[in-house]
């Protein structure tokens, strides 16, 4: 369907309504990807988003829990979602893809199955209801950015970008019923929203090699270096995340990467909250792009 | 309840030409076995069957009673079991609120097919009534009637 | 030869995924990101599994293929029967890891884990130079990212000390009733 | 007072084994009513029948009651028996002793007294038959054929060539169907049109032909032998009487960017057109979605230029109606859209084309010609990839059957291919292939022998652009999953055979079932492949399922067969177990009400009004009358009717009371 | 002299031959046949009014042949459009007047006029029929039966219920049918509860509740009980609400393929 009636019906679907949301950064936010947590907090300021931090939240256990045991993976989003419950929040941003992954997957099978919610409860010792909506970044921007910023932009991002959505926003699709699952397009209409071109790839739902940063380095080069090309062969000056995983492994990698390709590809990587925060006129500092490790040369 | 095992209920099954009827010829092609004290009485469709016919084999002795057809979609007359089900939902509703046992009343799909759930029905039908034991309660009064009747 | 453990069954009971309704089409492992660098190829994988005898189901235990799975979920989102094969390879490694099958190319994926894991259970969080060090120590990667870590303390990307989870013992908690778990499996 | 003769059956050992067949008839002897009584080892037999006769004769009985069978076997030949004997057939009961007692029960006395208790219910039910003679409906010996594809018009050329009269209604301009747009045919690469269009032509050469093509069925009223169809002629917009079919008319028409359906959309037609070249009728309609005078209401240039004048704008659609004996239901498939497919980027990249698309390409009447170009840039292809099972086996995305005509046709566009690219490399991705049929399996191996097409067996996962190839991301299962990537010009996906838009309309319409899929269901699905459940009504070609071009001309062969036979009777004979409304004397004339609910119960619609009136015609009651034509018998209006005023023959109110009560009385 | 008599005298001279209101009775307003303009201003209509009216409209020798108006309460509204449903009525040939909340007086000219009409007043059991349906369901089965039995052992077949009904409009009840004689004519407790369940039956999809049957039993059985409640139990899964008759046919003549079977093996 026509993607701006498609861009309008997903907006039906979201209520539009001024409240505190609750916030879980999660453990890359508050490390290797500092840049991430600044620049949507710093873009949160920009739109008036009042957020509420989750009190002692702790680790979804992400990429590892799931491979060693089902409960511990199921155990430790519960408990944070039963936190957010505690604070009283009715929803709550998850800017990381892979928490938003984990926590949304952990909800949705606790709804499937009463067994294992009751189990799980008791393993978490803690009260879980499953109530509390999960936003990821992109929901949350589409919410209270996307009829806004076009007024707000005072310095279009006027680049060819590749929006790269990676697997853990889009998949499972079952689960997590967010945008087409084979071409997502709510990136690429934020980004025409602040006068970039998003190009059309190949690669946009494509792996990076998400958890393997450390333990199979080589392996994250060769498919992270295979994206990375496709990207800039169809001419992006700019390759648009959304998740810490995607970010560490196309930004800090890059030296892994270009030794695969044995190129010296140096086309930045930013977070959309950057990206638009720049539109908006935010300073590099607010945004934390002095983090990156490829210089983002745009600016 | 051990009185009533040697209780021997008496049952009429209304079904339908098209499927329960001949479900029930195949039980007996397939001479799977399957209690006595069931009589099938042959309607050319669930639609037919009138409720009173229910009420007057109570009234008569019954102590249990089957009503099977095609199942939905399936009809002969594409819609007679639709129409039935709906009389059914309607007089359920009332024979619970007269206190009628609706319980001895047991309703049920036999396609051409199902030969054996056909046995399986009549069995487990039998087995039901015979706990429930016989439906004196309603007997009783219609004996009333009867003598009454013999006043004239 | 088949054995009577039942192991399918226990699959399907346990992850819900019938894989009996695979017919082998392969589109799994024709996008999957990662069939090349596997031993077993997921629909290969898939069927082993069916046949459900012991020899092909510890085939598929013993294997680098299901520690090198990323839970892309591309393979689910295109499957036509929408057999959920990422939840199979979680339920693969946790079984391959408590019967202590694992593959040995696999170590280096296993002893991230592990350190992950431990990280999260001595603070809450995931303490990246401790989960690193940790990870060293357990791979003897020694040299492994020594240029990185310096760079990332220099961008601010590297905390020195970790940050706590207050109410620890509740993650320890869960830890601990999780391990139980896992050993009465 | 009713004379009954009760005649139990020992069915050889069949009954007798577990049922004390003498004691039955002892018994039975002693009921109220019952005449005589007697039993025999096959009551079936000639002596057991003559038995029966005898019987009737010397005891004038009233009623008979054989305890034997099911009634399902042997209810005709007894009856028939007492009709020989002069007694109404329907005077004669068969209590099922062998199929509902004998074979399901032990022997012993509860199934000897179960016996006796099916016998007497009978007995008791026979004592209140009425005579009954059967009905007798006239056929209306004309035939209506929907849908002029491939199978209606074989259907309507071998009824026709039976002699009888056929209306063949076709929705689109043009005869022909999906047929007409295919390139070759597999398994003989002979041209789909040098063999279709003689028999178009010959549809409408011939005298017992009424074709009505851009004509659409409106409703079905009625009966097997006499339905009466309502036919929507829409408006053509052309005079066919005055057009000459000379062709300016589409040569001057202003709106030239149609996608033409015949093409799959890979041509462009006019808003008034001829959809191809060889149509049958050959003369222009007007679109009215596309023509400008109909949207923005100026134009008209086609009138101006028509030399006969044939253009007529605003005529509005006609309505007829036409009576028919049978119906037979031809309205073909329809080939599922892609675009669920995102994976394969249909309709994102233009040289990813389905199965019928490239069969245009492949068509000497296509678009290009019969040369395989891309969409495109018109380059020649010179590596091309076959997706079998796009949407096929894919309950996830798609729909869970097989669509039965892929495969063959898959290999038939890699054969074309190859015939027409020689240097040109095809792949066939595929998970099995079926190719049960005359000549299949063989015409595969061809293409893999002979033609050196690449079969790959695997699906593939993905297909996108890069530096103007299409990068196929497929799989080779048989090497243990390697993966294949294949850089490719052109891309066909199998698309699957999905039910034709509408079909479920059109059978709510007809009143016939259909699956969920919307395929027509037939009354057997082995044993009565051509029928519909509802009497008159039969189905041929792909509306019942995917087919190919045999099977489907064998399925409307067949249905046409189905139709000479019910024409060939002088008039339908029905049995009379109707519903009747009762009449009596004024004043009341009847005791219905007229409340109209059974109209309204009643599937077959055959609750007509009466209006009752007097001598100067004043209506004094509208009472319900039920046409023996339409009832089928089911009943339902019977205990549906509050007043009892309506009635069923053969299971009237009275009899199944007295069938029902006759099990307590003792 | 009131508005209501007013409208009658207007509406005789107008060429009524018949005017069906209320006249003051010695309990409550009872039925009035009003023919000639003087007898006007006996008519009355207000809350005190129940006896439905709708039930003589079915009758010709009471209705005549000339044109008829009739004060319709709301129950007879109902009754009104649910006989016109049934083609028992030609609304043509009759005028429908109500009185309104706002006391004023309606003329109703179609079917659709009175639905719509009605659609605004909404439709409940009374408290005293909600207390009868609480004792009841608190009740086991056997209680139950017990108690309706018990009730119904009073019933003595005057068929009260059925001529006060203004649904029960058949010219031959089914207790008049003699082949087969399904209800037994003399009153006895089986065929007496035979007779109600088949009345209810009749009536479902079709009670308006009124409640004039069980105010014209002169041993107080509660009948009316048995066809309201049926009314509510069912309104849901047969869509039937009273008064919004269905013009398709009614609750048992028609069918919805996912109707629910829970009850069926």
């Amino acid at each position: 369907m026509p993607l701006r009636q498609y861009f309008l019906e997903l907006k039906i679907n979201e209520r539009i309504y001024k409240m505190n949301i609750g916030f879980y950064p999660g453990c890359s936010l508050k490390g290797s990807s500092k840049e991430y947590n600044e620049s949507v907090l710093a873009l949160g300021k920009a739109l008036d988003i009042e957020f509420e931090e989750i009190k002692d939240w702790n680790c979804c256990g992400a990429s590892s829990a799931h491979a060693l045991s089902k409960e511990l993976s199921l155990s430790l989003p519960a408990r944070v979602l039963a936190l957010a419950e505690q604070q009283g929040l009715k929803e709550i941003v998850v800017p990381c893809a892979a928490c938003y992954n984990r926590l949304s997957t952990t909800q949705y099978e606790l709804a499937q199955n009463e067994e294992l919610r009751e189990e799980i409860a008791k393993i978490i010792d803690m009260s879980y209801k499953g109530g509390v909506k999960i936003l990821n970044v992109l929901q949350l921007l589409q919410r209270f950015a996307s009829d806004v910023i076009e007024s707000k932009v005072v310095k279009p991002f006027s680049h060819q970008v590749a929006c790269y959505y990676g697997c853990l926003l889009v998949r499972p699709h079952k689960i997590l019923q967010f945008d087409q699952v084979e071409n997502p397009q709510i990136m690429d209409l934020l980004m025409s929203k602040i006068g970039a071109t998003p190009i059309d790839w190949a690669f946009k739902t494509e792996c990076c090699g998400g958890g393997f940063s450390v333990s199979r380095t080589d392996i994250v080069s060769k498919l992270s270096g295979n994206l990375l090309k496709d990207a800039v062969d169809r001419g992006a000056k700019a390759i648009i995340v959304a998740c810490p995983m995607c970010h560490s492994n196309l930004d800090m990698r890059r030296p892994e990467i270009n030794e695969y390709l044995n190129a010296n590809i140096e086309v930045p990587v930013l977070y959309i909250t950057q990206a638009i925060g720049l539109a908006l006129g935010l300073s590099p500092e607010a945004l934390g792009l002095e983090r990156h490790f490829v210089p983002v040369s745009l600016i | 309840m051990d009185e009533n095992s040697e209780f021997e209920p008496n049952i009429v099954a209304f079904v339908c030409n098209w499927c329960t009827y001949a479900g029930a010829d195949l039980t007996g092609t397939s001479r799977l076995k399957y209690a006595t004290n069931v009589k099938i009485v042959r309607f050319p469709c669930t639609g037919r069957i009138d409720f009173m016919l229910l009420l007057k084999a109570f009234a008569g002795g019954a102590d249990g009673i089957i009503v099977s057809g095609c199942h939905p979609n399936d009809c002969h007359y594409t819609s007679g079991n639709f129409h039935a089900r709906r009389r059914w939902m309607a007089l359920h509703n009332l024979l619970e609120l007269v206190g009628i046992d609706v319980r001895r009343v047991r309703y049920s799909w036999v396609s051409a097919a199902e030969g054996a759930k056909w046995a399986d029905l009549v069995n487990s039908t039998v087995a039901d009534i015979r706990r429930f034991g016989p439906y004196t309660e309603y007997q009783n009064v219609a004996k009333q009637l009867e003598m009454e009747d013999s006043h004239e | 030869m088949k054995n009577n453990s039942n192991t399918i069954n226990d699959l399907h009971v346990k992850t819900g995924v019938d894989i009996n309704r695979c017919y082998q089409c392969g589109k799994c492992t024709a996008g999957c990101v990662l069939a090349d660098e596997m031993d077993l190829s997921p629909n290969y994988i898939i069927r082993l599994l069916q046949t459900d005898t012991s020899d092909n189901f510890d085939k598929v235990l013993r294997s680098k293929a299901i520690w090198l799975c990323l839970n892309c979920e591309n393979c689910v989102g295109r499957c036509p029967m929408e057999i959920d094969i990422p939840k199979v390879m979680d339920y693969m490694r946790e079984l391959s890891f408590q019967q202590k099958k694992q593959h040995q190319a696999a170590h280096s994926i296993i002893a991230f884990h592990e350190s992950f894991l431990d990280s999260i259970k001595y603070t809450g969080h995931l303490y990246e130079l401790g989960m690193i060090a940790d990870f060293k120590s357990r791979t003897f990667h020694l040299m492994q990212d020594v240029k990185l870590a310096p760079k990332m303390w220099l961008r601010g990307k590297l905390n020195l000390l970790p940050e706590m989870v207050k109410d620890i013992h509740a993650i320890k908690a869960i830890f601990s009733r999780t391990q139980n778990k896992r050993k009465n499996l | 007072m009713s004379k009954i003769g009760v005649f139990i059956c020992h069915c050889g050992e069949n009954i007798s084994g577990t049922v004390d067949c003498e004691k039955v008839a002892t018994e039975l002897s002693k009921v109220e009513g019952v005449a005589y009584s007697t039993d025999y080892k096959y009551m079936c037999s000639d002596p057991g029948q003559t038995l029966i006769k005898e019987a009737i004769k010397t005891h004038h009985l009233t009623g008979v009651v054989v305890g034997s069978c099911s009634p399902r076997m042997h209810e005709v030949t007894f009856r028939k028996a007492c009709a020989e004997a002069g007694l109404n057939p329907y005077m004669c009961e068969i209590a099922n002793l062998r199929e509902h007692c004998s074979w399901v029960h032990e022997k012993g006395e509860a199934t000897t007294e179960k016996a006796i208790s099916l016998v007497t219910m009978l007995v008791e039910k026979v004592k209140k038959n009425k005579p009954l003679t059967s009905i007798q409906v006239p056929i209306t010996k004309k035939a209506l054929v929907i849908g002029g594809g491939i199978a209606g018009i074989q259907a309507s050329l071998d009824i026709a060539n039976c002699g009888h009269q056929v209306i063949l209604i076709e929705k689109d301009p043009s005869i022909g169907g999906h047929m007409s747009q295919l390139s070759e045919t597999f398994p003989t690469l002979d041209c789909s049109q040098c063999i279709l269009t003689p028999r178009m032509v010959e549809v409408a050469q011939h005298p017992n032909i009424t074709l009505y093509t851009y004509a659409e069925l409106e409703k079905v009223e009625g009966s097997i032998g006499n339905f009466q169809a309502t036919i929507r002629l829409k408006a053509k917009s052309v005079d066919p009487k005055l057009c000459t079919a000379c062709g300016l008319c589409s040569s001057k028409c202003p709106q030239k960017k149609i996608p033409s359906e015949f093409n799959a959309g890979l041509g462009t037609r006019t808003a008034i057109y001829v959809p191809f070249p060889q149509a049958v009728p050959n003369k222009p309609v007007i679109d009215k979605e596309h023509c400008n005078y109909y949207q923005k209401g100026k134009c008209q240039v086609c009138q101006k230029n028509c030399p006969t004048g044939a253009i007529e704008f605003d005529k509005p659609d006609e309505l007829i109606t036409e009576a028919v004996g049978a119906i037979v239901v031809t309205t073909g498939f329809n080939v599922l859209g892609t675009d669920f497919f995102p994976e394969y980027g249909y309709g994102k990249y233009k040289d990813v084309i389905t199965g019928l698309q490239f069969e245009r390409l492949a068509s000497a009447s296509g678009p290009t010609l019969g040369e395989i170009r891309r969409p495109s840039d018109g380059q020649i292809p010179k590596k091309i990839v076959f997706i079998a099972c796009a949407g096929s086996r894919d309950p996830a995305k798609g729909i869970p059957y097989c669509s039965k005509i892929c495969c063959m046709y898959t290999a038939k566009h890699a054969m074309l291919y190859q015939h027409k690219v020689h240097e040109g490399e095809s792949y066939v991705f595929y998970m099995d292939i079926r190719a049960g049929g005359k000549n299949y399996e063989e015409f595969v191996r061809r293409a893999i022998e002979e033609d050196g097409v690449n079969y790959v067996r695997g699906r593939v996962a993905r297909v996108y652009e890069k530096n103007g190839k299409l990068i196929v991301k497929g799989v080779d299962t048989l090497l243990a999953g390697a993966q294949v990537e294949i850089e490719a010009d052109m891309v066909v996906l199998a698309t699957a055979g999905v039910s034709n838009q509408g079909a479920e309309q059109l059978a709510q319409k007809m009143h016939i079932s259909y699956d969920p899929y919307k395929f027509f269901a037939e009354a057997h699905p082995k044993l009565k492949p051509v029928e519909t459940n509802t009497a008159g009504i039969f189905l041929a070609g792909a509306c019942q399922a995917p087919k190919d071009i045999p099977d489907t001309v064998g399925t409307a062969s067949g249905a046409a067969v189905k139709v000479a036979c019910l024409f060939s009777q002088a008039q339908l004979i029905r049995e009379p177990l109707i519903a009747v409304v009762n009449r009596s004397g004024p004043p009341s004339f009847s005791t219905c009400v007229g409340c109209f609910m059974c109209e309204t119960a009643c599937p077959y619609h055959a609750i007509e009004r009466e209006e009752i009136k007097n001598r100067n015609g004043e209506v004094l009651k509208v009472v319900a009358k039920v046409n023996p034509g339409l009832c089928q018998g089911c009943g339902t209006c019977v205990a549906f009717c509050r007043s009892k005023s309506i009635d069923i023959q053969g299971y009237s109110n009275e009899e199944m009371y007295a069938e029902v009560m006759s099990l307590f009385n003792n | 002299m009131n508005k209501i008599a007013e409208k009658a005298v207007a509406l005789l001279q107008e060429g009524h031959t018949l005017v069906l209101g209320y006249e003051e009775g010695d309990r409550a307003p009872r039925p009035f046949f009003c023919r000639q303009a003087e007898e006007a201003q006996h008519l009355v209509l207000d809350e005190r009014c129940t006896a439905n009216l709708a039930v003589y409209l079915t009758k010709p020798e009471l209705m005549g042949k000339g044109r008829v108006a009739v004060f319709a309460i709301t129950s007879s509204l109902r009754a009104i459009a649910q006989l016109t449903a049934e083609n028992q009525l030609q609304l043509e040939n009759l005028t429908i007047l109500t009185l309104t909340a706002e006391q004023e007086i309606k003329t109703f000219a179609t079917l659709e006029e009175i639905r719509s009409y009605l659609s605004e007043v909404p439709y409940e059991l009374s408290d005293t029929e909600k207390a009868l349906d609480e004792k009841l369901s608190a009740m086991t089965r056997e209680e139950r039966w017990k108690y309706w039995i018990n009730e119904f052992s009073r019933c003595i077949k005057c068929y009260a219920c059925r001529a006060a009904c203004p649904m029960c409009y058949c010219t031959r009840c089914i207790t008049e049918v003699n082949r087969p004689q399904w209800i037994s004519p003399w009153p006895s407790p089986l065929p007496n509860m035979e007779w109600q369940i088949n009345r209810v039956m009749h009536l479902v999809g079709r009670c308006i509740g009124c409640g004039a049957c069980g105010r014209a039993c002169p041993v107080g059985i509660p009948v009316d009980y048995l066809s309201k409640k049926m009314l509510q139990d069912l309104s849901e899964e047969f869509g039937y609400v009273p008064g919004q008759a269905m013009q398709d046919g009614n609750a048992l003549s028609t069918f919805k393929p996912d109707d629910k079977e829970n009850f069926i093996h």
